[in-house]
């Protein structure tokens, strides 16, 4: 009996995995039918390459640290400098890819702790209903009606900048529109007949909002993910630019501009490619969420 | 519920948020390090001044009597004194909050109008090159930040071609108009002065791109995604099939009902851009409340940085509101359904 | 070429070229309404325009321009020399400062300028409490300013005090019958004037949008009288972002800037043909002061260590753009600097016998965490603070950086524990008078502020620095502030870095523009006039 | 044979999708004449709406690789999209299956009654003569009038009420009314009728029916009707074309289907349809291909219970098997129903005969034992 | 085959006596309340469900049919109390559910189930088959993973899905299929009862024949007892031992299958028959002539006064306004709420 239930599991394991891969066959297609998609995940790769390997390619490593050459300040692009040098003489294409780091961190951080605090709010708040949706979404209303960058600032304002401190303070603020959407989405999904029957089958609550709702909230919520990576990254690239960000020599994007605006006439380089470098992430992810959007549609049908 | 209930609701939740909103701001605002009193006085002041100025201002109390306090003043008027002006800190937000609303509204405005016809074009030419075209600009509109934009603008029209005016509200020379709403557009028109309403134009127009660019790259994205939401719609179907122009089933039965569903997001727009305004302001030294307040953060002048935000929530909720009203008249639903 | 275009050049050695002056779209500038505008670019927000608040340079502009002070600066000697006041004695050992009026001053309003305004104008200063009362609130009593007759005042302090006729640069009369009128209760008419004008100023206010711009024209009865090219009206508009600033001044839509932006602006607005940006010696100090009552900089040994390991040259070079290295507190221009002293240079092998003499291992002090602060958003500030982390990574020292807002910095300075190691400080004087650079940094008294973030002093110092303030006697005033900066230098509380070049962006067609060693005294509108027509 | 108004001739559609090309309708063919109600029958996903769909003209997404759609003596694919949209509305309506989801809920009833008046036919609307239509109030009143008069003759007892109300304040009864009252504004040669009324309540379904069946005689329209209910086809039409997986499998006049219905499908939906005699029958088993991949032969083949191997072979066209009746199914003999087929490109296999073949009366079994018959 | 030949249940269970049925359901009253204004202050009901009673036999499956907002769905979940019923009692297999704690409710799910009408939106659509059916053996603690899995593998058998099916999504099943999910998760623990809320509205005839198939099937090997909801008369001729049809939240006729379709006895009953719509002319002599019903079903909220069906009712007279007729006896096994059968009725029911 046991091993013939055992032979039957192993059976069954095969016949998962081969759905399994089916099913990514099928995911991989429709994600590959669009275009910029495909696009879209190149840049992320290659920014996330960058990030990771950003020792190893970066031709002045030391440039991301502390390293002040004016002998080479503010130099052109050229074959020793890709994307030249800033006015400290730090070569910037070295700093733009240690910079991928930093916002990637940045957007991963920010975004992990909004999306935890978010989502189990507007579980909460969507499914309960009643006096704790009430308390939760006047809350969410109360962070929305506050613009992220303003809150953000008032927080770093008041611990001190650094790049840790930023991204609490931007996922101080960003948490509410994940609760808002989650929130939405569960007040749509609640009375979906699946959520009926898991509670006829028995079920209690959290397993009811966590194990069936939830799943269901997560696909809006990646799309939204990734589309708010790179607003992220936008909105640590405004502060930066008001001088609240990571501190000097962190290469962060932001910093860069704000370093370079001044020479847009002068040395237009040190804040184009920076400016380059957070479009091009920027617009990855947009690529990317545009195109997960039309996948997990296409999942559901 | 009756649609005057409903309102009357909204209107009704609006106001624990804005409470909500000045507790939260207030809150953060005394937990920012650094002696206020001390950044008043100057670096020579001497102890006993700091002690009188910090019981003037109420300092020396429990946050929560400070608080109320404060309240108490703000429902009178009295948003306590700037820091850093030497200001009350609501003359200070009135003189500057036309110019941020001016550039904000024309911002919004155009986005919107520029967004409907793009969204609409995209979205009904769905996987044809217009559609690739607008979502590709619209993408890198969303991906470029505000501020560079703003700086690349002013070398592209001003430095290099000379065609746009560089900073400020109005050029030298030019007197505003006599102020009735403050906004010089409507002024300068209502006065008839032809000439500064052109020139108050040309001023917006880069400050207005540079904030507006995404916001417009993000209405005119839902705009399209709804837009081919209802291209599957029964009711467009059988617009089709009762043989209706193209243009008239686009305009009239699609694009309401497409509209009707971004008009939540454009409602967050305008706080959004007003959130936002301060990068642009920065570059074009617009005299806005968005600068004002940013500096106020900046200089820990803690009773602006409390008014900026509670104006920016109010407008906030009631452009919420304005939209819950808006969407009331555009769709009956809402009106007439229980 | 970093420095060298501007260098030698000063406010008349630009020559020529400035006929290339129409513009496209020039023609909308101020000379579009047919006046003779002057139009100045602030880079900062001005809170007040009350004189007696007044602290910063924007608000020293409107205070320079509407209103005049007792007694002025001299472009040439950088010394105190006479205005309102004709004439000046002391008495009663140095205690008593009587000055005599000129007659043949009105204020706007047409009243004349007496006496008894300025007894009024020094005992709202004390009231208030506000601005530069610091200068004369601890020795000088409301009750012992007094006016002796229509053109005659006199004031008596508690103590010799040496430096007060330096004081009194800062010290501007209002309209006391148009003061007191608009007064509300005893708030000495403080609400009235944060937005009105009452002096006796060259510039009369039109207009003041907070934050945003200040508009005023000529008084035509001033009393210094006016030249046909002399500026009709004077406006200053508030621009912060630096590139939008030089933009503008290419434009031609502005006749001069502040000195506040990074090197690389006026290089650029040098480059422009319109624009031309004198270079002159300033009176000011750019310095590390190291925090001398906080481990490690502790320990002078440590401090030697840092300062000998920190590159002079690409600090004053590279990053100021020019000047003279410092040598110690006081400026070199200033009267009463010692030119005795030597400029520390750069030395690793120096610095690490210093370091190796230290209490402090290198790993103690990393353990501790050296601190940097710099203001935050300004590119030179970063620069310098990058510099030293370099130079101090040398040694093995790890060096953090904190950029701070300028609030934030201030509030630190209060305490000791709460200064940081090290921070970047410019230094203006704000009166003629070594004073500023030596007492107001390392006497007991004046801890607290951000002046004197290094906690530095020793008995020996101390008295020193009160004995200067009593003398009356000019050479021998300067004499003890120069023994003075001998025994601060021994201390190494700072690392002295330079006194950077004073730099401003000046439309060409703007002529009589002169340095006055004075924060703001320099942008007196009224000493200058229009060449040609309009803007370059 | 009566005078053909709409004849579909070999009409193929196919859809470019995620998972290849959709070859959704395949070679159907089916006339409808003057005054007659043809319906077209089938399981959810058949390919009905479709082939409306392609009649009309609204699959922008389509391919019609082959086929004619001949509509009044011309074939509407030559024609070009503005004369095709010409003929939309007033030469062919069509009344859409849901009433909840059909009408504009932002507009009101009487707003959308106005347009389809003022503007059905032009392909654009020009800026002036919306603006004219705006000044202009004279015309609206007759339009309105005429609005009224036919919520009126579609028995709405207060016309002018509903007119000025949105959807939302009206039942779907009502709303199901209104959409009959928009389709026949126009007064349309030829009416198609896709499912109206599922979504109604089987007493006001059944009265919108009768309604609507009133309401064509009245005006000799010809209908095209749609529904997957062999019961409500017995009731509206004359003729009955029962379609399985994009093809016509089976259709006869509508007295004759039923009395005897030949091909396996057909038996099979007959037999599942519960019955207050006969009872229910077992259904059948599977379900439709996918149309990416369709069996190349006869498409019903996996699920038929008498399919041969060479049913999975051959393609089953079409035969006429009596008058007026085709079927597609290698059990019957008869000579093809279509030209294109005479020319051998179809081989004729036999594969026996249907085993509720009756050998004694030499007809089938009626319908009558059909729902006992196949639960055995 | 059909229920209706199935004169005794092949299960092995002893059966309860006729005063011990399976499930009794006595004034069952649901009332959803009306918030109206700016406080949100309760100003009326929406009456439901607005006191049914009835009981089911085990092993039998009793219909209840009316038209759409009749509340036969609000029955069914109250019942179930998956909303908590108004007023009223529910009792199965001799349990009272309506007195159940919260955490006895929980346990006692094991028991009744049920299967809803549209197999999308019951199956989660980001879950695969394998652990839908297996929600329930996990909630109620039943055996280890491999005894789990055995179940599913049973169970997809009972519904006639290939195992393989198991690691699907429902995404990717067709409507039938879906449905016979539903069947499986619903029977997975054996329940002593069923709701079956129009399981089958959503999908083709061909594809409902087969999931009738499958449900009788079940209830034949496992006795279960269902309550089985429609709109569809034919359908319910074909299913239901009994049957309830239900107006406004009121039950205007309860009988014996046969004894109503054949014999309606409520205006209402007759009208819903004769709307069949038929595909033989045998099926067609056995439905009454065609009455139609004028309007619709009237707005809950404003139910007409005494006898609700009368704002509709062809035969309406004097005593219908007066007050709600009760049930009438009118047959062994068949009640009507009608004045037509009061003895002291001027009018005859002339059908
Ligand atoms: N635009 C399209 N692109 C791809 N496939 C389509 C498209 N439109 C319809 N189909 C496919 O064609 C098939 C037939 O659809 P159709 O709507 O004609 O069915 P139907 O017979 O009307 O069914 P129902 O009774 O459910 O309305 C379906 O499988 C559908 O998925
Ligand atoms: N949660 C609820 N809140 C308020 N009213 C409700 C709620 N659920 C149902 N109702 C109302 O109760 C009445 C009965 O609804 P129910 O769903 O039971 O009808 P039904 O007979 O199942 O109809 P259908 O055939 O359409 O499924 C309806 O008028 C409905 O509007
Ligand atoms: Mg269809
Ligand atoms: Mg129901």
């Amino acid at each position: 009996m046991s091993t013939k239930a055992l032979s039957r599991l192993v059976d069954s394991d095969d016949a998962a995995r081969q759905e399994r891969l089916r099913q990514l066959r099928r995911g991989a297609r429709s994600f590959a039918q669009n275009r910029l998609s495909l696009v879209g995940l190149a840049m992320v790769l290659v920014l996330v390459f960058a990030a990771l390997l950003a020792p190893y390619i970066a031709p002045y490593p030391a440039d991301a640290g502390a390293g002040v050459h004016f002998d080479r300040a503010s130099q052109p692009p050229s074959v020793d400098h890709p994307m030249g040098t800033d006015t400290t003489g730090r070569d910037i294409f070295s700093r733009v890819l240690f910079g991928a780091r930093l916002s990637l961190m940045m957007g991963a951080v920010v975004l992990s702790i909004a999306i935890s605090v978010g989502v189990t709010l507007g579980l909460v708040a969507g499914y309960l209903g009643g006096t704790a949706n009430a308390v939760i979404m006047r809350t969410t209303d109360i962070f929305l009606a506050v613009p992220p960058t303003l809150l953000a600032m008032a927080v770093v304002a008041a611990t001190g900048a650094s790049l840790l401190n930023v991204m609490i303070a931007i996922a101080f603020s960003w948490w509410s529109w994940y609760a808002r959407l989650v929130q939405g989405e569960v007040l749509s999904i609640k009375e979906a007949e699946f959520v009926e029957s898991s509670r006829a089958l028995g079920s209690n609550w959290t397993r009811t909002a966590f194990r069936e709702i939830l799943p269901n909230v997560l696909s809006p919520i990646t799309v939204k993910a990734t589309l708010d990576m790179g607003f992220v990254i936008l909105v640590g690239a405004g502060l930066s630019f008001l001088g609240l960000g990571a501190q000097p020599p962190t290469p962060t994007w932001g910093a860069m501009i704000a370093q370079g605006r001044n020479y847009v006439t002068t040395f237009w380089w040190i804040a184009v490619f920076p400016g380059l470098a957070i479009s091009f992430a920027v617009l990855g992810f947009n690529f990317i969420g545009d195109g997960l959007r039309d996948v997990l549609d296409v999942e559901v049908n | 519920m009756s649609y005057v209930d409903y309102l009357v609701r909204r209107a009704l939740q609006a106001v624990p948020v804005v409470f909500g909103l000045s507790i939260l701001i207030f809150l953060i605002s005394r937990v920012v390090p650094g002696d206020p009193v001390r950044l008043a006085l100057g670096p020579q002041a001497t102890q006993e001044q700091v002690t009188r100025l910090r019981r003037e201002m109420g300092l020396n109390q429990p946050l929560p009597e400070q608080y109320l306090d404060w309240l108490v003043g703000v429902l009178q008027g009295d948003w306590g004194m700037s820091l850093r002006t030497n200001n009350n800190v609501f003359s200070d937000i009135v003189g500057r909050l036309p110019a941020t609303l001016e550039l904000t509204l024309v911002t919004l405005f155009f986005a919107v109008l520029l967004a409907i016809p793009f969204g609409v074009v995209a979205g009904t030419n769905k996987d044809r090159w217009q559609d690739h075209l607008s979502r590709i600009v619209a993408l890198f509109g969303v991906s470029m930040p505000r501020f560079w934009v703003a700086i690349v603008l002013q070398m592209i029209f001003v430095v290099t071609l000379g065609l746009l005016p560089l900073s400020g509200r109005l050029s030298d020379g030019v007197a505003p108009p006599p102020a009735v709403t403050h906004l010089y557009l409507v002024d300068s028109l209502l006065a008839g002065q032809f000439g500064t309403f052109v020139d108050a134009a040309k001023h917006l127009v880069l400050p207005a791109f540079a904030l507006g660019l995404a916001t417009l790259a993000q209405v005119m994205r839902l705009i399209r995604s709804d837009m081919i939401d209802e291209t599957k719609k029964d009711y467009v179907l059988a617009a089709q099939a009762y043989g209706l122009p193209s243009n008239l089933i686009e305009y009239k039965y699609m694009l309401r009902n497409a509209f009707t569903s971004s008009l939540t997001v454009i409602g967050l727009a305008l706080g959004f851009l007003l959130g936002n305004a301060f990068l642009v302001e920065i570059v074009f030294a617009w005299p806005g409340m968005a600068r004002y307040g940013v500096q106020a953060i900046l200089y820990q002048d803690f009773n602006a940085i409390v008014g900026v935000t509670i104006v920016i929530g109010i407008v906030f909720v009631t452009t919420n509101f304005a939209v819950d009203l808006l969407y009331g008249y555009l769709d009956p639903r809402v009106r007439l359904e229980d | 070429s970093s420095s060298g275009g501007g260098s030698g050049g000063t406010d008349d050695g630009n020559p020529g070229g400035n006929e290339s002056s129409t513009d496209s779209n020039g023609g909308g500038g101020g000379s579009g309404s047919g006046s003779n505008d002057f139009h100045f670019i602030a880079g900062q927000v001005f809170g007040t325009l009350d004189p007696a608040e007044q602290v910063d340079y924007t608000q020293g502009l409107a205070a320079q321009n509407l209103y005049d002070e007792l007694i002025t600066v001299d472009a040439e000697s950088l010394q105190p020399t006479e205005h309102l006041a004709e004439s000046w004695d002391t008495e009663n050992e140095g205690k008593t400062w009587v000055f005599t009026l000129r007659d043949d001053v009105t204020f706007s309003n047409g009243d004349s300028l007496t006496a008894d305004d300025v007894v009024y104008s020094m005992k709202r200063m004390l009231s208030l409490e506000a601005g530069y009362s610091s200068f004369w609130l601890s020795y000088l009593d409301p009750e012992d300013v007094s006016a002796r007759d229509e053109r005659t005042v006199e004031f008596t302090f508690s103590q010799a005090y040496g430096p007060a006729l330096a004081t009194f640069v800062q010290f501007y009369i209002v309209n006391s019958a148009v003061v007191e009128e608009n007064a509300s209760g005893d708030d000495w008419g403080r609400g009235y004037l944060q937005s009105n004008s009452a002096g006796s100023g060259a510039y009369v206010l039109d207009n003041w949008e907070q934050g945003n711009s200040i508009e005023a024209s000529a008084y035509e009865d001033y009393w210094k009288g006016w030249n046909e090219n002399s500026f009709d009206t004077f406006r200053s508009t508030v621009i912060t972002e630096q590139s939008t600033i030089v933009n503008t001044m290419q434009q031609g839509d502005g006749d001069m800037t502040d000195q506040y932006m990074g090197v690389q602006a006026y290089e650029q607005m040098d480059s422009f043909s319109n624009v031309r940006v004198p270079e002159v010696p300033q009176l000011q100090l750019f310095h590390f002061p190291m925090n001398t009552q906080k481990a490690p900089t502790d320990d002078i040994n440590v401090r030697k260590a840092i300062a000998y390991a920190f590159d002079y040259d690409s600090a004053v070079n590279d990053i100021i753009g020019g000047g003279a290295q410092a040598t110690g507190p006081v400026p070199q221009e200033m009267a009463g600097h010692n030119d005795d002293l030597t400029p520390v240079s750069q030395d690793l092998e120096k610095a690490q016998q210093f370091l190796d003499q230290a209490e402090y291992s290198v790993d103690e002090i990393n353990e501790i965490g050296l601190e940097h602060v710099v203001v935050a958003g300004t590119e030179l500030q970063r620069q310098m603070g990058l510099l030293n982390q370099s130079c101090l990574n040398e040694l093995g020292i790890e060096l953090t950086i904190n950029p701070q807002q300028w609030a934030s910095i201030t509030d630190k300075a209060t305490s000791a524990e709460s200064t940081s190691h090290l921070t970047n400080i410019f230094h203006t004087a704000k009166m003629p008078s070594p004073d500023s650079h030596t007492y107001l940094m390392y006497h007991p008294s004046s801890f607290g502020s951000y002046i004197s973030q290094s906690w530095y002093s020793t008995d020996e110092l101390t008295s020193v620095l009160e004995e200067a303030r009593t003398t009356t006697d000019l050479e021998g005033r300067l004499d003890k502030y120069r023994e003075a900066q001998s025994l601060i230098v021994e201390g190494m509380p700072s690392v002295f870095i330079g006194n950077p070049p004073y730099r401003i962006g000046i439309n060409q067609n703007v002529e009589g523009w002169k340095y006055r060693g004075v924060m703001s005294f320099d942008w007196d509108v009224h000493s200058m006039t229009r060449k040609g027509d309009g803007r370059a | 044979m009566g005078d053909p108004l709409l004849e579909v001739r070999n009409l193929h559609v196919h859809f470019d999708t995620h998972d290849g090309v959709a070859e959704v309708i395949n070679g159907i063919d089916f006339t409808l004449n003057r005054g007659e109600t043809a319906a077209l029958v089938g399981e959810t996903g058949c390919g009905k709406s479709v082939t409306v769909k392609a009649i009309l003209g609204l699959l922008p997404s389509a391919r019609i690789p082959a086929g004619e759609i001949v509509y009044k003596g011309e074939n509407v694919l030559d024609l070009s999209d503005a004369q095709r949209h010409a003929r939309r509305g007033t030469d062919m309506s069509m009344i859409m299956q849901d009433p909840m989801t059909s009408l504009n809920p932002v507009l009101t009833v009487g707003e959308q009654m106005l347009d389809v008046l003022k503007w059905q036919g032009r392909s654009r609307l020009s800026f002036t003569s919306w603006m004219r239509d705006k000044l202009d109030r004279g015309t609206n009143d007759a339009h309105r009038e005429r609005a009224i008069e036919m919520l009126g003759d579609v028995e709405i007892s207060a016309p002018e009420r509903v007119f000025e109300s949105y959807p939302v304040e009206l039942s779907g009864g009502m709303r199901q009314r209104v959409l009959i009252a928009i389709a026949l504004l126009s007064e349309p040669d030829l009416l198609v009728a896709d499912e109206p009324g599922t979504a109604l309540d089987v007493t006001t379904e059944a009265k919108v029916l009768d309604l609507l069946d009133d309401l064509v005689e009245e005006r000799d329209t010809s209908v095209l009707y749609i529904t997957h209910d062999l019961g409500i086809a017995r009731e509206v039409s004359d003729y009955i074309n029962v379609m399985y997986a994009g093809e016509v499998v089976e259709q006869a006049p509508t007295g004759e289907l039923f009395a005897n219905p030949q091909h396996p499908y057909t038996r099979g939906l007959l037999s599942s349809i519960p019955s207050l005699s006969t009872g229910i029958g077992s259904g059948i088993e599977g379900h439709l291909p996918d149309y990416t991949d369709p069996p190349t032969a006869c498409r019903f083949a996996d699920r038929c219970p008498h399919a041969e191997p060479e049913c999975r072979e051959f393609y089953p066209y079409p035969r006429t098997t009596g008058t007026d009746h085709t079927v597609a199914c290698h059990l019957f003999d008869g000579p093809p129903a279509h030209a294109r087929h005479a020319e051998g490109d179809a081989v004729d296999v036999d594969i026996g005969e249907p085993p509720w073949y009756d050998r004694a009366d030499g007809r089938h079994q009626s319908n009558a034992v059909l729902g006992g018959e196949s639960q055995s | 085959m059909s229920l209706t030949d199935d004169a005794e249940p092949q299960v092995q269970t002893a059966r309860r006596p006729v005063e011990d049925p399976m499930v009794r359901v006595e004034g069952l009253e649901k009332h959803f309340p009306i918030h109206e204004g700016v406080l949100q202050r309760q100003v009326g009901a929406v009456r439901a469900v607005d006191g049914v009673s009835f009981s089911i036999e085990e092993g039998e499956t009793f219909g209840l049919v009316g038209e759409s907002g009749s509340g036969k769905t609000t029955t069914g979940r109250s019942m179930l109390r998956l909303t908590e019923p108004t007023a009223g009692t529910v009792e199965i297999d001799g349990q009272s559910v309506t007195d159940l704690s919260a955490s006895e409710l929980k346990r006692f799910r094991r028991h009744m189930q049920i299967v809803h009408q549209d197999p999308t939106s019951s199956l989660n659509p980001r879950h695969r088959v394998k652990s839908i059916v297996e929600a329930p053996l996990k909630i109620h603690d039943y055996g280890d993973a491999t005894e789990r899995l055995e179940r599913i593998e049973e169970l997809l058998e009972m519904v006639d899905l290939p195992k393989e099916f198991m690691y699907r999504y429902p995404g990717q099943l067709s409507g039938g299929q879906k449905q016979r999910v539903g069947i499986a998760r619903a029977v997975a623990l054996n329940p002593k009862f069923v709701v079956l809320d129009e399981p089958t509205s959503a999908l083709d005839v061909s594809v409902q024949a087969r999931i009738i198939d499958i449900l009788e099937d079940i209830q034949e090997e496992f006795g279960i007892t269902y309550l089985f909801i429609t709109h569809d008369l034919s359908l319910l001729r074909n299913v239901a031992d009994r049957i309830g049809v239900m107006y406004l939240g009121r039950l205007v006729e309860v009988g014996d299958v046969d004894a109503v379709f054949e014999r309606p006895q409520h205006p209402y009953s007759r009208a819903l028959l004769s709307a069949i719509s038929t595909i033989s002319e045998a099926d067609e002599r056995l439905k009454p002539e065609r009455m139609t019903i004028d309007g619709e079903v009237p707005d809950p909220r404003e139910k007409p006064s005494g006898c609700a069906f009368r704002s509709r009712c062809p035969y309406e007279f004097d005593a219908c306004g007066a007050e709600e007729p009760p049930m009438y006896e009118t047959g062994e096994d068949q009640v009507a709420r009608c004045f037509l059968h009061d003895e002291d009725a001027e009018e005859d029911p002339e059908w």
